[in-house]
């Protein structure tokens, strides 16, 4: 029987930066997380001495696949004036950076160190699609590449049995491209800032100029059924149940929660820090659900001493459709085969009851996959200091969120809560 | 066969061979396919091979329409799409497969359920065979 | 001002264990992983129940490129039974498992868990040795690859600064290679198990059977300097100053000090660690030392409150012979300029003051990158509990041992100490 | 000019044009080269450009006999060695570079200290030119 855990010393986030989430040519990695750490300089409220800093700790999935370059803690390090401060990079995949996070709150609350930059980096878009399939698919379990499984296939997969056994259907998971799609242009950091009516529009205006017939759509479901407009890439995962290639960068300053109040007057405290390995397909009990997910909902529950319906919103790892499906239920927003009804009745919408995913989610806010889990904390923030605009939950009593990040087919996965007090 | 390693290399070899082999473990009976060197249930290294007889059905599939260079190499494509999944044995063990001879281009046609049966597809890479699991219909 | 660096709640290790470094044809990352820790169990002298292992950190370097793989941490913990525990991969070039460790050891420390396994493993005997070079440039700083360095080139350069700086020659070296050959053939473990002049004896056996020339060769250095014997890689940087292409794993099992004692009645406290970062040749203010190393070292003395002079012995990261050298001045245990007369004095033999690397070093104990941070410290804990057997160093009052670890060229190196109470 | 930013993209664009671009920190006065985005003395990010005269001496070098691939299509091997270095300019900064003209067969004769001179080599790869930074005695 394991005990109940707990941090030795608390820990707070002080500030947090990242770039848009885009498709950059002319930058690089470095040039990216520069424009992040910059980003998060300025949201410190009382300020940040960089001299200060004592570790950064560095996500990131590709760069020695897709830019022949490892080895990335030091060069960050450098670029930022750090060094000779320890840097470290973790790899977990597209958690890269959830991991990066949870290490420096380990490295504060052991005691070491007082103030950490956490962070991540992915530089995708310079490859071709092909390259990037096959570079992601270095995360696959052993067995899966080897067949021919893609990641898109795994999550197709992955949907067909979650549609064997609650009844669910492609119907279901348009529901939250659409959702993810309403939420992305209200966020000026998103990779793509259109609704899927936005879209329509903007393919019927084009056949117009082209002189082509002119789609028939009847609606945004009616669009998503098109294959031409939204073809298959795994079936039943199609384009728009994927999320995009993305380049970004991702930061964030953890302080002891002795010191936080000399950084701001309003520092959020991790209350809770998850995560969880998984074994890939073949050696899943159960194919609808991640063992990944629900341990580390497990330890976060623990640490925090919360429960599920005290999440009053979350960034949930949507890296495919299905994915945000099975993860809020894995973390026990809803009953296992009940959150694909909770998103068609709206339960999840940015003015429902449990928002997921309001900064456009990977879907839409793009998923540069070794950046991702540290800006989902980024959102975090926006909503929990009441910084995020036009998308702002609407919930004046905004307190506690929480970010889910998934690396590879369930290999790995975290679980983040956040607390304004 | 008792004297090989329980590892992915001896399972290769196995399928090389046309075998298709996983291990029980001896102190709980926990049955593993690929072999695995310790019992997950027991923590038990105590193993024994144990020959799957092939027989399975479908528990999870996609079919792919874009998929890796090496599949497009085999001539799949967006108008030639493939299949892979996952299979369980009715020893009940599950293992991830390509599929042959579905409707391919109409995957609603597809159910998870479907019985399956294994075979070995064969492929000479440089001087080594290298043998893939396959299923179907 | 920075604070001095302290634990909040101690770390002890309290197992151990290792493949023999070697060239596997027949076995993967998994199953030396897998033997490493099989080998760990039996070292815990009260036993372990590996359901009682709270978390995985597994260092690894390479496999993305080498073996078209990534995200290990969830592989690992699936083969030994442990997912779903959280698994963390850390990646630090040849400092990666060494990185491993220090999280898991700030883990612990955190209060957020109290029994930790870290490791590391690399497989690298299955590529060529240009593609080798190739994988291992990956670490190499930004702009060292593109003009054509390769890891032996760096140390080739380094070598020449110092020779300049400090009036040493190629004649220096050797002695470090002299003195790693002779350490070797004691280690059951070791890749190369010959001493240079077993070595010689060998080559001038196979001339005779081959009715050839007998090889004229006076002592240990003139086979050294001997160009067909010792031919140069990256001047001066020959065949015998670098390290082999090796394949092994390493782990060892961290618990909190406080239920140390429940796991075995002799545990190694961690009393020091440290870690650094460094900037790349063209940005570096010296080239006879590495600041990624005296960072460690002043982090890793810091909190043991130890000076040089307490380390009783050593294993340095000697990946070329020229960084045995620099880096042992670093660390404090001579003054810059002052190693290689050290060298040549004997004084860092396994008879000597300050034995270093009695277990070969990675020059003939091997060098599977990601697994050598680990399997260092494994040497301390047969050193300091009086297990090396014929290597073990005659001092009856051996307490306190160091592991330095360094990754690409000077980007990461940490400093660990532990000590036998 | 001033408009580039101060990255490698730009450092790179620069070579391509026969211009060794560094810049300074207006805030210090540190210079870098290659540039760099941040001072990492003051952590000031208002920078100037500065060209290099070219002038320079070898800090350190090698001659390497067991090239990457690339350096072997370029025909270098255990018979014709290349050497890289590590150049300090007059300016104060160092840089990596090809170094040429030397004997590397004898690398005993090449000396810390040397003066060398930077040059540009540029090389078309497919519709890109791509110049890298070389020097000679
Ligand atoms: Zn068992
Ligand atoms: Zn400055």
């Amino acid at each position: 029987m394991k005990r109940r855990r707990k941090l030795g010393r608390g820990v707070a986030v002080v500030g947090v930066g990242m770039t848009p989430f885009n498709v950059y040519k002319d930058k690089d990695s470095k040039d990216l997380f520069v424009e992040a750490f910059k980003e998060m300089l300025v949201s410190v409220d009382k300020g940040v001495d960089p001299k200060d800093i004592d570790a950064l700790y560095l996500g990131n999935f590709t760069s020695d696949f897709f830019v022949h370059q490892g080895h990335w803690g030091p060069i960050i390090s450098d670029i930022l004036g750090l060094s000779p401060i320890p840097a470290t990079r973790t790899e977990g995949a597209c958690a890269s950076s959830a991991l990066a996070f949870r290490e420096g709150v380990f490295a504060v609350a052991s005691g070491f160190y007082d103030i950490v930059l956490v962070g991540g980096v992915e530089e995708m878009s310079k490859r071709t699609t092909e390259e990037v399939a096959e570079g992601l698919g270095l995360a696959l379990a052993p067995y899966e590449m080897q067949v021919g499984f893609t990641f898109p296939a795994v999550f197709g997969a992955l949907a067909t049995a979650y549609f064997a056994k609650y009844g669910a259907s492609r119907e279901h998971l348009m529901n939250v491209t659409i959702k993810s799609h309403n939420n992305a242009p209200l966020n000026p950091r998103a990779q793509f800032k259109l609704t899927i009516a936005d879209l329509m529009n903007q393919k019927r205006e084009n056949a117009k100029k082209k002189g082509e017939p002119l789609p028939t759509w009847k609606d945004e479901k009616d669009f998503l059924r098109d294959p031409k407009a939204n073809p298959p890439v795994a079936w039943p995962m199609n384009l728009y149940d994927c999320c995009p290639i993305s380049d970004g960068a991702s930061c964030a300053l953890l302080v002891a929660e002795d010191i936080a109040r000399d950084f701001t007057d309003d520092p959020l405290y991790v209350v809770g820090l998850g995560q969880g390995s998984g074994k890939g397909l073949h050696a899943a009990k159960d194919l609808t659900c991640f063992e990944a997910t629900r341990n580390a909902a497990q330890e976060a529950y623990g640490m925090s001493g919360l429960k599920p319906e005290d999440i009053q919103f979350a960034e949930v790892h949507d890296c495919f459709s299905i994915a945000e499906i099975i993860h809020m239920e894995d973390l026990g927003f809803f009953k296992p085969g009940e959150a694909y009804k909770a998103v068609e009745n709206g339960l999840t919408r940015l003015d429902g009851p449990i928002p997921i995913n309001t900064s456009g989610g990977l879907k839409c806010k793009g998923h540069p996959v070794g950046a991702t889990g540290v800006a989902q904390l980024e959102e975090l923030w926006e909503q929990l200091r009441g910084k995020a605009g036009k998308r702002q939950i609407p919930n004046k009593n905004l307190r506690i969120g929480g970010a889910h990040n998934l690396g590879g087919t369930g290999g790995t996965c975290t679980f983040t809560i956040l607390e304004r007090r | 066969m008792e004297n090989r390693a329980f590892s992915d290399v001896s399972y290769k070899q196995f399928l090389n061979e046309d075998k298709l082999m996983g291990c029980k473990c001896k102190g709980c009976g926990a049955l593993y396919l690929p072999p695995r060197p310790i019992c997950i249930e027991c923590y038990s290294s105590d193993m024994e091979w144990v020959e799957m007889k092939g027989k399975g059905k479908l528990a999870a599939f996609t079919a792919i329409y874009v998929g890796p260079p090496s599949m497009v190499a085999e001539g799949f494509n967006r108008k030639n799409p493939y299949c892979v999944g996952v299979v369980e044995f009715e020893e009940g063990v599950k293992i991830d497969a390509r599929i042959e001879g579905l409707d391919t281009k109409n995957p609603e046609t597809i159910k998870v359920g479907m019985p399956l049966t294994a075979k070995f597809l064969h492929r000479t890479e440089g001087e080594n065979m290298k043998t893939f699991l396959a299923f179907e219909a």
